[in-house]
């Protein structure tokens, strides 16, 4: 026993020896990326592959001291024709190993999306470094380099403050998607469904916004918003949706968690729904053969904001202003079915996976032709909309103020 | 034999762990290649299969109980018939199955997790834990793996609940789209990486201290186990990830161990969870490696078979960085001529062993 | 260099079996202990040389081949 | 009264006389015999003793006529004087009050005599200087008569010995505030003043071929498992050493694995954790001149079972847990730290990956040898710590709490993450009722942050199941060292992890006690 012990310990300390250690890497020999853009000149035949490199010291150096005088990122640009090939020759640049794992963003330009995502889009599923969990986004009107470039405020780390600003904004407001890249994955594999990103851009002055004095500004110069959704057709980008129209997609594929919307008072002016659940449900149904495609959606809102003259203590006004809230709901959502139905011819929606699902063997016949299919597909939409709660005051001021001045009236 | 004696409880556990082994890494993967969305239904089948063959082969272990294997062959066949086949037994548990599995195990920590360090020092790594394990007997090996049992569970466990929030039931629709032949074909597969490998615990079973019935349960029940937490994750791969991401990863748990997310906070614990394969894939490897050596020292009667470990495990250390020359050709030989090998062994010979048996006895009769 | 390794290696697993059991006097086990040493060894200063090794798996494919054709073309 | 002091080898000097051949072949000393004459036997025994000066020696007559001439011998500071005294004053008093007859002289009769006579301690008969001289340095006061070949010797030790003091090793807060001493019979009936059966059994040794240690085996009839109570014999008969100092010299003699870095032996300063395993069936070993009494057989849970668990509530019970997750920690915090840190940043979340990678900007050396430099200091630190006196020891503390936790970090050799680190397994490692175990995760501690450093978490992976094979395959006494986890015992189960209440424990079969 003594001797293997002896033996066991000896061959375990050479093997360490001599190993040494090639997948060590120092802390402090990492660049840590936050996000990665790429850009693409038109017709050009190179990528320009950015990254936005997270400057450790200044970040986390307490109360200033040393930190400050110093960016929070570095955006490092190179010219490749290959992800993995910018990726690696970036260390021309970079004095340390750029670690992928705590990437937060990939933004693609507009250019590089009307092109085709095909062939960027492997090497961050095939490395073992990148994780999946970063959101895919595509810049609208600016380049991809360019949004990396832009300070930000309260959030030193732009990257950070995409991710948070695309997450916050998909839970509370809803016009936009966060897209993770295997989902884009999935849907540039299936056949009954298209991809879709949301859209980034730069208001402002991009050129100011790209100096560290943007910083000192109360008012920023420029900052970086999302906007709308932009629809693919295989991997090329298509066109966009605008705001509403995106709110629509949303509806159908289930991803609104909360959102607010306008809705047409009884008389004039508007109420503000503050949506709070919705739920939607996609199926097919088969007439004569023919599929047809019905999304019921289930809503839940609270009355948030009341701008107009409206009796809210009344049931019957409650009623009503969830018949108007149905309407507009419908209407959104019928926009944007017609716009990917008849304006991009791209299933975004996944209709193509719901026949499937509901009867493979039509599937089977049809899913070769199923892009000159989607656009004749009769799309029935079904809204049942609930207002539960009007806040914490009943009725609004404004009908108070009228209430009081007919009062005021009748005295006379 | 001094390899001490385990329980019917640690036979259970070496068997669920025998069973997973390699499977659960790499078959989500196949079976949503070969038929989608229902890859859970091969699964099925193959478990049922699986449990049929194992009765099967503990009727053949109970024509001679207490005896392994290798001495019910030599008493079937006698010494010198014997030998070939016990031989031919040996080189594919020791070659092609203890070989196999660790190249499994290299090419998912340098696919996975450390792509720059050279394969064999893992190998070298674990060669060396095997040959300490294996040194100090099967008891030992048990007893360890009844105490891993409980964290393993609870590995599985916490892995699946923090997975389940991302499943999208939809991923399993539409249910049995798949027809006849491709679910064949890929039970088949399924059994010949959790079944016919089943045979080589034979060589265990007669240190097991339980007998007849209460055996055949623990046997079965370990077997079924190993079965279901296959079944789960493949499911969970599908729910999860897709039919098209399950199928095109290399090592679809492991891609869904990377989708865990709890409340932002439980994330990126992949390499914990890889904890599990690691633990199944040694106990697999071992159990292999152990049948292979002792079924060699019983082939040649020396007393000892720990005097085999070193040069075995020297020979492994070759054998592993030899059997497959890289990952693409891993995947195809293991559904291609994996297959009807693993077959021969699991099925030809056995039926063979049953029908020399029965032969012998109409004969003294 | 590394095919002394390899048999730095086998000497040290040589030197922790060999005295036990040439105490207990167990003749055959030594033999059969030298012999699979040697071929392990062997095996291992030839991978360190870098020498050719016949894959196993080849004879085993050159008999398994048309089994499996067989079967891929019954599921197929 | 005065003896020379013989320079001369002792050696064959009476080598005539057969008649108390007898064989010692521990200490090189003659055998002697014994001559009737007084003073010859006196000067005999001193010079056994090397003529060591502090062996007293007193002669004087008995009887109302000074008829018997006796020698009384003993060594200084190992007897109680008043009790010689006790010897000398009945010896004379019973001879005033007796007188001689002139037969009552002969030999046997006046040995028989004195025996009867005295009255204090525990009185042997012999013949053999030799044997006297074993009685001497046992503390025994030796009669020699004149005329008689036999001689008296008489129990009169009285060593200087500590009053039994609070254990000093193994505090409770709640529980009986009394430890161990020195002295053996102290400690035995410390025990049995806890446990009053008669079925509490003792056997006493000596071993040490030159300190003729005694050593006392405690077990309790019935419950101890007679193959444990054999084998401890055999073990302990197989030892050949000149000394023993202290219970580790036995432990390390009797334990079966001798490369097991796990103790398979317990040893306790506290009498009622005796008393405790006692009543589970072990045996206790006592050793003579150590406060540390060690207790057979011993498994793994053993150690991180604290008497105070059984004297709180049983909530307290679950405490174990702690200490096994300490275990854990101080074995594998800072490999864990390694790995995580140079392999798999992408566990850490971001931010703090970041403020990590801050910190170490500008540290000279890799993370391991970082860690490893400060793991060492830590050893450093605490075995001066121990070792120093008191006095120094805060001086050796203050430089601790600089050197580690300030200027290294100030002067950018370590990172502030790291000296947390090492806080940690710090903590950790002290958090063990018996310090046995803690040795084990100090020592396994560096071989596993070796594994991590080319490994990451595979290597500690692989480290951890060799370390579970290696603990499922020692034994102690013939107990596997898991007992109640593999093979699994689902009775022990009520008091492994955690203490149950004991309405529960006492419902097992058995109804085992604590």
């Amino acid at each position: 026993m003594k001797r293997t012990f002896l033996l066991v310990l000896t061959m375990l300390l050479v093997v360490l020896m001599i190993t040494g250690c090639w997948n060590r890497r120092e802390l402090n020999e990492l660049s840590i990326v936050g996000a990665i853009g790429i850009d693409k000149e038109p017709g050009a035949d190179q990528y320009m592959f950015s990254v936005q490199v997270i400057n450790q010291g200044v970040i986390s150096s307490k109360g200033g001291g040393e930190g400050i005088g110093q960016a929070s990122v570095t955006t490092f640009e190179m010219e490749t024709s290959s992800m993995f090939e910018g990726m690696r020759r970036l260390t021309t640049v970079s004095p340390r190993k750029l670690y992928l794992a705590h990437m937060r963003m990939l933004i693609l330009s507009e250019e590089v999306a009307k092109e085709g995502v095909g062939p960027i889009l492997d090497l961050f599923s095939r490395d073992h470094e990148y994780r999946p969990d970063f959101y895919v986004i595509v810049t609208k009107d600016t380049k991809a380099g360019d949004v990396l470039k832009q300070f930000t405020q309260i959030e030193k780390v732009p990257a950070n403050k995409l991710f948070s600003s695309l997450e916050m904004s998909e839970k509370h407001w809803a016009p936009t998607v966060a897209v993770r890249l295997d989902e884009v994955e999935a849907s540039l594999v299936s056949l009954g469904k298209q991809p879709v990103l949301t859209g980034v851009m730069v208001r402002g002055d991009e050129r100011a916004g790209e100096s560290e004095k943007a910083l000192q500004r109360l008012e920023p110069p420029a900052y970086v918003v999302y906007t709308g959704i932009g629809v693919f057709r295989g991997d090329k980008l298509v066109g966009w949706l605008n705001e509403e129209e995106s709110k629509g997609y949303n509806y159908i594929a289930d991803n609104v968690k909360s959102t607010v919307g306008p809705l047409a008072c009884p008389q004039k002016g508007e109420v503000i729904l503050e949506m709070i659940r919705s739920s939607s449900n996609v199926q097919a149904k088969f007439q004569n053969g023919k599929p047809q495609i019905q999304i019921k959606i289930k809503a839940e809102g609270n009355v948030g904001e009341v701008l107009c003259d409206v009796d809210l203590q009344d049931p019957k006004t409650i009623e009503k202003l969830e018949r108007n809230g149905e309407q507009r709901i419908k209407q959104i959502i019928q926009r944007a079915v017609d716009k990917a139905q008849h304006q991009y011819r791209s299933d975004i929606f996944g209709f193509g996976e719901v026949i499937h699902r509901e009867d493979a063997k039509y599937w089977k016949k049809i899913q070769g032709e199923w892009d000159e299919v989607f656009p004749h597909v009769p799309v029935v939409v079904d809204v049942d909309l609930q207002i539960r709660r009007t806040g914490t005051k009943v009725n609004s001021y404004l009908t108070e103020m009228r209430k009081a001045r007919e009062k005021a009236k009748e005295q006379k | 034999m001094d390899n001490g004696k385990i329980s019917g409880h640690q036979l259970m556990i070496l068997t669920m762990l025998f069973t997973m082994g390699s499977s659960i890494l790499v078959v989500p993967s196949g079976l949503a290649g070969t038929v989608q969305q229902d890859a859970w239904l091969p699964v099925v089948v193959g478990i049922v299969v699986t449990l049929a063959l194992s009765w099967f082969y503990l009727y053949i272990g109970s024509l001679y109980p207490d005896r392994t294997l290798v001495e019910i062959i030599e008493k079937l066949f006698g010494r010198w018939v014997g030998a070939p086949i016990t031989l031919l037994f040996i080189v594919v548990a020791f070659c092609v199955g203890s070989g196999s599995c660790l190249y499994y195990l290299g090419d998912f920590m340098t696919t996975q997790i450390m792509p720059e360090t050279p394969i064999q020092y893992f190998h070298l790594l674990y060669i060396l834990l095997l040959i300490q394990g294996t040194r100090l007997g099967l008891e030992t090996l048990a007893r360890s793996a009844e105490i891993l049992f409980p964290f393993f569970l609870l590995l599985v466990i916490a892995f699946i609940i923090f997975v389940s929030p991302q499943i999208e039931t939809d991923r399993l629709q539409p249910m049995l789209e798949a027809e006849f032949k491709p679910i064949l074909q890929s039970t088949l597969s399924y059994v010949s990486f959790s079944g016919f490998p089943l045979i080589f615990m034979l060589m265990l079973t007669p240190a097991c201290t339980d007998r007849g019935k209460r055996l055949q349960k623990k046997f079965l029940l370990g077997n079924l186990i190993g079965g279901l937490l296959i079944l789960i994750t493949t499911i969970l791969c599908v729910l999860v990830l897709g039919v098209d991401a399950t199928s095109r990863s290399m090592y679809p748990n492991y891609a869904l161990a990377r989708k865990i997310n709890l409340f932002n906070f439980i994330n990126r614990i992949e390499v914990i969870m890889a904890i599990i394969w690691f633990v199944s894939l040694f106990f697999k490897i071992v159990v292999y490696f152990y049948a292979g050596v002792l079924a060699m020292a019983q082939l040649l009667r020396i007393e000892n078979y720990r005097v085999l470990t070193f040069p075995f495990g020297m020979m492994l250390y070759v054998l592993s960085l030899m059997v497959y020359p890289d990952s693409s050709f891993m995947r195809h030989w293991d559904s291609t001529i994996w297959v009807p090998l693993i077959a021969t062994f699991g099925l030809v010979f056995p039926l063979l062993f049953v029908a020399v048996a029965i032969g012998k006895k109409f004969l003294t009769r | 260099m590394a095919a002394f390794t390899v048999l730095a290696a086998a000497l040290a697993v040589a030197w922790i079996e060999v005295p036990s059991l040439r105490k207990r006097k167990r003749r055959k086990e030594l033999w059969v202990f030298a012999f699979f040493l040697c071929v392990a060894t062997g095996l291992n200063v030839l991978k360190a040389l870098d020498v050719e090794i016949p894959n196993l798996f080849q004879p085993i494919n050159a008999v398994y081949k048309p089994v499996s054709d067989l079967i891929e073309g019954m599921l197929k | 009264m005065r003896f020379r002091k013989s320079k001369e080898p002792q050696k064959h000097k009476h080598a005539t006389d057969h008649r108390s051949q007898h064989e010692h072949e521990q200490v090189p000393v003659t055998q002697t015999q014994v001559t009737p004459g007084l003073q010859d036997r006196i000067e005999e025994t001193a010079k056994l003793l090397g003529g060591s000066t502090d062996l007293g020696i007193r002669t004087f007559r008995l009887g109302p006529a000074g008829e018997l001439l006796i020698g009384v011998l003993f060594l200084d500071g190992l007897v109680d004087q008043a009790r010689v005294q006790d010897v000398q004053e009945t010896l004379s008093l019973q001879a005033e009050k007796e007188g001689f007859a002139k037969q009552a002289l002969k030999e046997q009769a006046v040995i028989e005599w004195a025996q009867n006579a005295i009255t204090v301690g525990d009185v042997k008969r012999a013949t053999d200087l030799q044997a006297a001289a074993q009685s001497l340095v046992s503390g025994e006061t030796v009669i020699l008569f004149d005329g008689c070949q036999e001689l008296l010797s008489v129990t009169t030790s009285a060593p200087e010995h500590r009053a039994v003091s609070e254990p000093v090793t193994q505090t409770v807060i709640r529980g009986p505030q009394e430890a161990f001493t020195e002295t053996l019979r102290v400690n035995t009936s410390l025990v049995r003043r806890k446990i009053k059966d008669p079925n509490l059994w003792m056997e006493t040794k000596q071993i040490g071929k030159v300190t003729k240690t005694d050593v006392a085996i405690m077990y309790i009839n019935g419950l101890v498992k007679e193959s444990v109570l054999q084998e401890l014999h055999a073990r302990m008969d197989r030892i050949q050493i000149d000394g023993i100092l202290e219970s580790g010299y036995i432990e390390e003699l009797i334990r079966e694995q001798r490369y097991a870095v796990f103790p398979t032996v317990n040893n306790t300063e506290r009498p009622d954790v005796v008393a405790a395993a006692l009543l589970e069936g072990r045996v206790a070993v006592f050793i003579d001149g150590t406060p540390f009494v060690l207790l057979m057989p011993t498994v793994f849970i053993q150690f991180f079972q604290a008497a105070e668990d059984y004297y709180h509530l049983s909530d307290f019970g679950v405490l174990r847990l702690l200490r096994l997750t300490s275990f854990f920690l101080a074995l594998l915090a800072p490999s864990l730290y390694i790995a995580i840190t140079t392999f798999h940043q992408e566990m850490l979340p971001t931010s703090l990956l970041i403020s990590l990678a801050a910190q170490r900007e500008g540290i000279p050396f890799p993370a391991f040898a970082e860690a490893l430099m400060m793991e060492i200091t830590f050893e450093l630190l605490r075995e001066a710590g121990i070792r120093m006196p008191r006095a120094v020891g805060t001086a050796i503390s203050i430089v601790g709490a600089l050197v580690l936790g300030q200027a290294a970090v100030q002067a950018g050799l370590v990172s502030p993450a790291m000296v947390i680190i090492v806080s940690i397994t710090a903590i950790n490692s002290f958090v063990f009722p018996n310090y046995a175990i803690s040795i084990a995760t100090r020592v396994l501690r560096f071989p596993l942050m070796l594994l991590a450093a080319t490994f990451g978490i595979f290597g500690i992976i692989v480290g951890m199941l060799a370390l579970l094979f290696h603990l499922t395959s020692i034994r102690s006494f013939g107990v596997p060292y898991l007992t109640p986890f593999s093979p699994f015992v689902w009775g022990d189960q009520k008091d492994a992890l955690v203490r149950w209440p004991r309405e529960v424990r006492v419902g097992q079969k058995g109804g085992k006690a604590e």
